[in-house]
């Protein structure tokens, strides 16, 4: 059983989605990207909801969507579990027959379903909200009623759009765990759809980001966080990312020079620096590091143990330091500081 | 109402069975008198009943039958009382062709057949009814028609065997359907009467209206559609 | 503080809304008091206890009924086909459903006869091979009454299919659930009030059908003769009879719309 | 891979949908091709072209278009009234509203005539007052038109604002818009369709009117006959002619109707 | 302008909401708290469109709600802004009109409300979808135009419930930078309904966390971080809590003894013990910690460059270490272990 998709679907004229990707059995992928940039009319196209235009949809050796062919199996053929982004649930039924009405309508035994939905409803601490209409809930609990929703009917594909965004933050962790432990035992292929990188890197094997109708990049967590391709994975990952032209061990990103571990690229490239990786000094300071320039603090923030402070001209990076650092530096708006970089620390790859 | 043109508009209240004689009238009376405008009121005799009692500005009132008149002369609403204007005897309708075959009275008897006539209440309806007990035949009726015009429709579509209407809307069905002869001994005349409405706006021209009806003129026209003129 | 009732959100009209929805009131109640002032109070219940009237009411009742019954098991389709699917000649299939509210209903009974009637285009090879005829039966008052309300039931569905989030139903199909099920446990539910009012306006133009019935179906009492039927003959010849035949209709119905809303609506 | 249309999502119907849609279909065309079987082709202009006609048109037109009008003025708030507030004797509003769908049209019309008549409730007085006489005038027909269609109106928006989801209302009113401006910009364009089933509902049933026209404004050609009173006089005197201006009734009415709800329907 | 609020609300009979909050002009008040705690519920009765039970809603000198004294002052004269949590846009407006509504409602001049629009859609880079019906948005599309419906209106007082929720990462970064210096130019109160500890860390002044209809606690961020009373907060704050009773420096949770700072404390307590403060070994430590005790790892997470390790009886804590740490220690799921906290690192609160 594995998804194979590589399809065109234009929405409204305005937006093209183009993407192509492939998710083995028990392989779990997460799609990440920005606001708009087609993930959920990818969820919408592959539970069948939105024909697409060109390409194919396959999941296993069933064709699923293929305009070529004229082949178009409707969504209630095609056992794929989705929670939509913005849950659809249906309002006048209570928690308990959203829950179940997969399996009712799949024909399933009713006291089979009832034990099932309790089951389901028990592990979603929904229990005690079973009668409650959809419509009477919050946000939170009714996303978790979608979640359930998809997760019984035991499809052979699952879609999460966002299942988790409307979660407060303890439940939230405790679902994840438990949506991970559901997710390695689901034998299908899955697509997580999320904005947040650590559920991504916490529960995804594989990572494609999209942006603006594009698959941007594609790999493990580690690739992601270590080697950004774009501006908007670094800003994802926490690192900078700057463009710039390498020659023999030193890349120029406008008018500045950074000198780089890696002597034998050249050309256009990304280098990517961690801002944990930016030492700050009151001073010029002595030493190793072969990077050594002088700027102004131009932002300070303060995110719980860790401060964050952007830097201006000649390079915007942004640099990770302690809060006792801060003291120590006595830094503020506007400090003149002096930052480090050691040229081993500065990934550089082709652009 | 109470424009100034009032006295050059008469408005007719006319019983629907009498609706293509006054528009005839209607012709003749307007080229005679040019300037003057008939309106006609055309609609069932108990419901243009209603309408006066209830005020309606009209000028005369032709009934299909002088019960329907008496309470509109009772309520004073016109001077002196009602003149019979016209007579209309009464036919068996049957489809072209007549398909069942049907000869005369006797065969309102008949259970096979579909037998329609008016309702009770309605004039038609009581004229029929006076038919067949002077023809001493116990109708086996299918369908009691409100009036006169949806019992000849299910006629002339070949829904009923037969009914009973007057001669007049039998001639005017123009061979859509056929109308056989109701023996003298067992047909009766409905009675069309006429009167002008004191309340309507155009008292002057309302008797003009009325005396035209009556003359000679008039009934011929009358006369012209099968009508018989007292 | 002292103890108090929950309060309940209560919207509030625009102020241009309350006087012409006053405004509207008086329309509809003028009329109904000119009846009431009408009505002959003493000899009501005389007038009213008569064959005549006990079988008009079983007929009208067994009609409109069976109208709503029709109307919604081929109507809603209809409506949802008009709604939701885009081919070719729809505009005319509308125009076709719209027909019967822009005939004059007296037409419309024409126009059935002339198509179902014993010499009916359709009427009549039916006739020949079965010996069924329409007309002059309880059938021909069920079809004549279906025939003129059954509009009103799809053009209140469709309004009502189109006003809504059809996403839903795209969820719904993706649990797995057939289109039948879809449509019963989510469209349906989800038109709800608009299906009800739909069903509400063809029961009551059922109820209050007059000309399509009597041209096509004949007036004969316990067979065809529905209330309104016995109204309209009684106009001719007893106005009192007839005032009060309407009033029971009026009562009647209101009777069974509001005991009938209020549950229905209530429980949506 | 060839170039290729985007495709429409298109929505497919449970099966027995498309048997009971194709039944109902059935049902409403063949009264339609009875008509036209009987229609007398070569004589159709000839029948058409005549004063009558023409004056029956004219006023057709401006009492149906006066009735949805009025109705929507008025209908729509009271259907507001009716959907968004508690109050007590609201079961007795909605069952006034019912009435004129219950009563037998020419009932209502004679109701009409009691209430505003020139000996009427009110129509007295107000006539000793002011000299305006109602019946038997194109305000006559308009009140008899408006009477009788005016609740398709209601009840259909009532319908509709029951479906809609009235936090959106809230929303609105939170952005500091005034009852009316939520009501105009989001009451409004979110139960269009309905509304739009509504008026259509509202203007067939009043285009097709006869009763209460006929008893209470007349049959006065040029002044109060509309066209199905036309068409009644023509069954009298000439059925050729009646059945030619059935036909022409509902040909004006369909593409009318076709070309506004394909208009209308398109831009919501 | 203050607000000030005492409310009793109940909602569908089930769930009553009882709560008292007060924010001054210029202040930012975060609510916090878990699914279904009545944070929504807060909002509309705030908002006029649930009016309360009992109690009153009072903002500036104006009375906006009392049923005591039968004021109700209706939604559009409160002046508040609002983002609902599912944003509520009107689906057949244009973005632009539906950023535009408030203002063009209020009979502000066509003109300037173009403008404002303008600067409101550029701000939250909306202006190439300015035409875009709201209905054909993206959740976070959506989510930023209700954003900009809300503030664009300059209220007296500004409700966001869930403001971010569906923005991507690196744009919830950059919009709560914006929102936090809009907010602190927002001359009036504000309440910031979030499920994320650090936005709420980050914007508010005071956080007021809410469960089960009830405040259970208000503070700081340091105050909720450092000293959180109910297991809820405690979890939000990262910390392990542990409800015990203490007499003479001790804490008996359970079974188990632990020795802290404190020795004038008495009675039920509430311990709260950081993740991070907890030592982890493989043999019975050395030196100064005074609290040592054995026990097995349940739980292994890993987030990105930490590791969350869960232990088991007899005390269950969560406990922090590097992924270095793992690996040199041989950490594997089962394993036996030793912990150590100093008696300084465990906090102690009258319970
Ligand atoms: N029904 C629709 N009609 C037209 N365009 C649409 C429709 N739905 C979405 N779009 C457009 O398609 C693009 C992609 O939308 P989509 O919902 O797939 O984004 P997304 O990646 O899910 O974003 P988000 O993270 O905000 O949910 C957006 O630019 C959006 O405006
Ligand atoms: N319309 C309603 N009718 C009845 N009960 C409701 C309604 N809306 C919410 N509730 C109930 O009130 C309680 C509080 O809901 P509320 O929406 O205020 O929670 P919340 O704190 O906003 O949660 P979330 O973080 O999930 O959005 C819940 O138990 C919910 O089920
Ligand atoms: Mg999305
Ligand atoms: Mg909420």
């Amino acid at each position: 059983m594995t998804l194979d998709v590589s399809i065109t679907v234009s929405r409204g004229g305005e937006f093209t989605l183009e993407m192509s990707i492939r998710i083995e059995a028990g392989e779990t992928v997460a799609l990440l990207g920005p606001n708009g940039a087609g993930k959920s009319t990818a969820v919408a196209s592959l539970a069948g909801l939105l024909p697409i235009d060109e390409g194919r949809i396959v999941l296993g050796n069933r064709v699923l969507d293929d305009p070529a062919e004229g082949v178009f199996v409707p969504p209630e053929e095609r056992e794929i579990g989705v929670v939509f982004q913005d849950y659809l649930l249906f309002g006048h039924l209570t928690v308990a027959e959203n829950v179940a009405f997969g399996l009712r309508s799949q024909k399933e035994e009713p006291d089979a379903v009832d034990a099932k939905t309790a089951v389901w409803l028990e592990r979603l601490s929904l229990a005690r909200l079973a009668d409650t209409k959809a419509r009477d809930l919050s946000g939170g609990q009714a996303q978790k009623v979608a979640l359930a929703r998809a997760l019984i009917i035991d499809p052979e594909l699952l879609l999460l759009d966002e299942p988790m965004a409307a979660l407060d933050a303890t439940t939230r962790v405790e679902l994840r765990r438990d949506l991970g432990e559901h997710l390695s035992e689901f034998p299908g292929p899955r697509l997580l759809i999320t904005h947040d990188p650590t559920e991504a890197f916490l529960l995804a094997d594989e990572i494609n980001v999209i942006e603006e109708g594009r698959i941007t990049q594609v790999g493990s967590a580690d690739d992601i966080r270590l080697r950004p391709r774009t501006r908007y994975i670094a800003d994802l990952a926490g690192s900078n990312l700057l463009v710039g032209n390498a020659s023999s061990g030193v890349v120029t990103v406008g008018t500045h020079v950074l000198h780089v571990a890696d002597t034998a690229i050249g050309g256009s490239v990304l280098a990517t620096i961690h801002p944990r990786a930016v030492s700050v000094h009151r001073q010029h300071p002595e030493g190793s590091p072969r990077n050594v320039w002088k700027t102004t603090i131009v932002r300070i923030e303060h995110f719980g143990d860790r401060v964050r402070l952007q830097t201006g001209e000649p390079l915007a990076l942004a640099v990770e330091v302690t809060p006792a650092a801060v003291d120590a530096l006595g830094l503020e708006l506007g400090s003149d500081v002096w930052l480090s970089v050691k040229a081993t620390e500065i990934g550089v790859e082709p652009g | 109402g109470g424009s100034s043109d009032v006295s050059d508009e008469i408005r007719v209240s006319a019983a629907s069975s009498l609706g293509e004689v006054f528009i005839e009238l209607e012709s003749a009376f307007e080229a005679a008198n040019p300037g003057v405008d008939v309106v006609l009121n055309l609609g069932g005799s108990a419901l243009l009943r209603e309408q006066i009692l209830a005020g309606a500005p009209v000028d005369v009132f032709a009934s299909a039958s002088a019960d329907t008149m008496a309470p509109i002369v009772d309520a004073g609403l016109s001077e002196g009382s009602a003149t019979v204007f016209a007579q209309g005897f009464l036919a068996i309708a049957v489809p072209a062709g007549n398909p069942a075959n049907i000869d005369g009275l006797v065969d309102f008897g008949n259970e096979e057949l579909l037998i329609g006539l008016c309702d009770i209440g309605v004039p038609c309806g009581e004229y029929g009814r006076q038919v067949m007990s002077r023809a001493g035949v116990k109708p086996a009726i299918d369908t009691n028609e409100p009036n006169v015009r949806s019992l000849l429709t299910k006629i002339e579509a070949g829904e009923l065997d037969a009914g009973i209407v007057y001669m007049t809307d039998v001639i005017a069905a123009n061979a859509r359907v056929e109308g056989i002869e109701i023996p003298d001994a067992a047909n009766v005349a409905a009675e069309y009467s006429i009167a002008f409405i004191t309340e309507g706006p155009n008292n002057e021209g309302a008797k003009v209206f009325v005396e035209f009806v009556l003359s000679e003129f008039g009934q011929m026209i009358l006369a012209g559609q099968g009508f018989v003129t007292p | 503080m002292s103890r108090r009732q929950p309060r309940i959100a209560q919207s509030r009209p625009p102020i241009v809304f309350s006087v012409l929805a006053a405004l509207g009131v008086v329309f509809f109640l003028l009329p109904l008091i000119g009846l009431l002032v009408r009505t002959p109070w003493s000899d009501l219940v005389s007038l009213l206890a008569s064959d005549v009237v006990i079988d008009a009411l079983v007929l009208s009742a067994i009609a409109s009924v069976a109208a709503v019954i029709i109307s919604t098991i081929v109507g809603v389709p209809l409506a949802w086909v008009l709604a939701r699917l885009e081919f070719r000649g729809r505009s005319l299939v509308r125009g076709l459903v719209l027909a019967p509210l822009v005939l004059p209903p007296v037409v419309g009974g024409a126009a059935l006869l002339f198509a179902l009637g014993r010499r009916g285009v359709v009427g009549e090879p039916l006739y020949d091979a079965t010996g069924l005829v329409l007309p002059f039966s309880i059938w021909g008052v069920v079809v004549a009454v279906t025939f003129v309300s059954m509009p009103f039931l799809i053009l209140t569905v469709e309004g009502a299919l189109r006003n809504m989030d059809s996403r839903f139903e795209g969820a719904a199909a993706s649990l797995g659930a057939g289109r039948w099920t879809v449509f019963r446990r989510v469209t349906l539910p989800m038109i709800g009030p608009s299906l009800a009012a739909g069903m509400i306006l063809t029961w009551s133009r059922a109820i209050g059908e007059f000309g399509a019935t009597v041209t096509f179906a004949g007036n004969l009492q316990g067979e065809t003769q529905t209330l309104p039927l016995a109204v309209f003959v009684a106009l001719e010849s007893n106005r009192d009879a007839a005032i009060a035949l309407s009033l029971l209709m009026v009562a009647i119905s209101l009777t069974v719309l509001v005991l009938l809303r209020d549950r229905w609506l209530r429980s949506l």
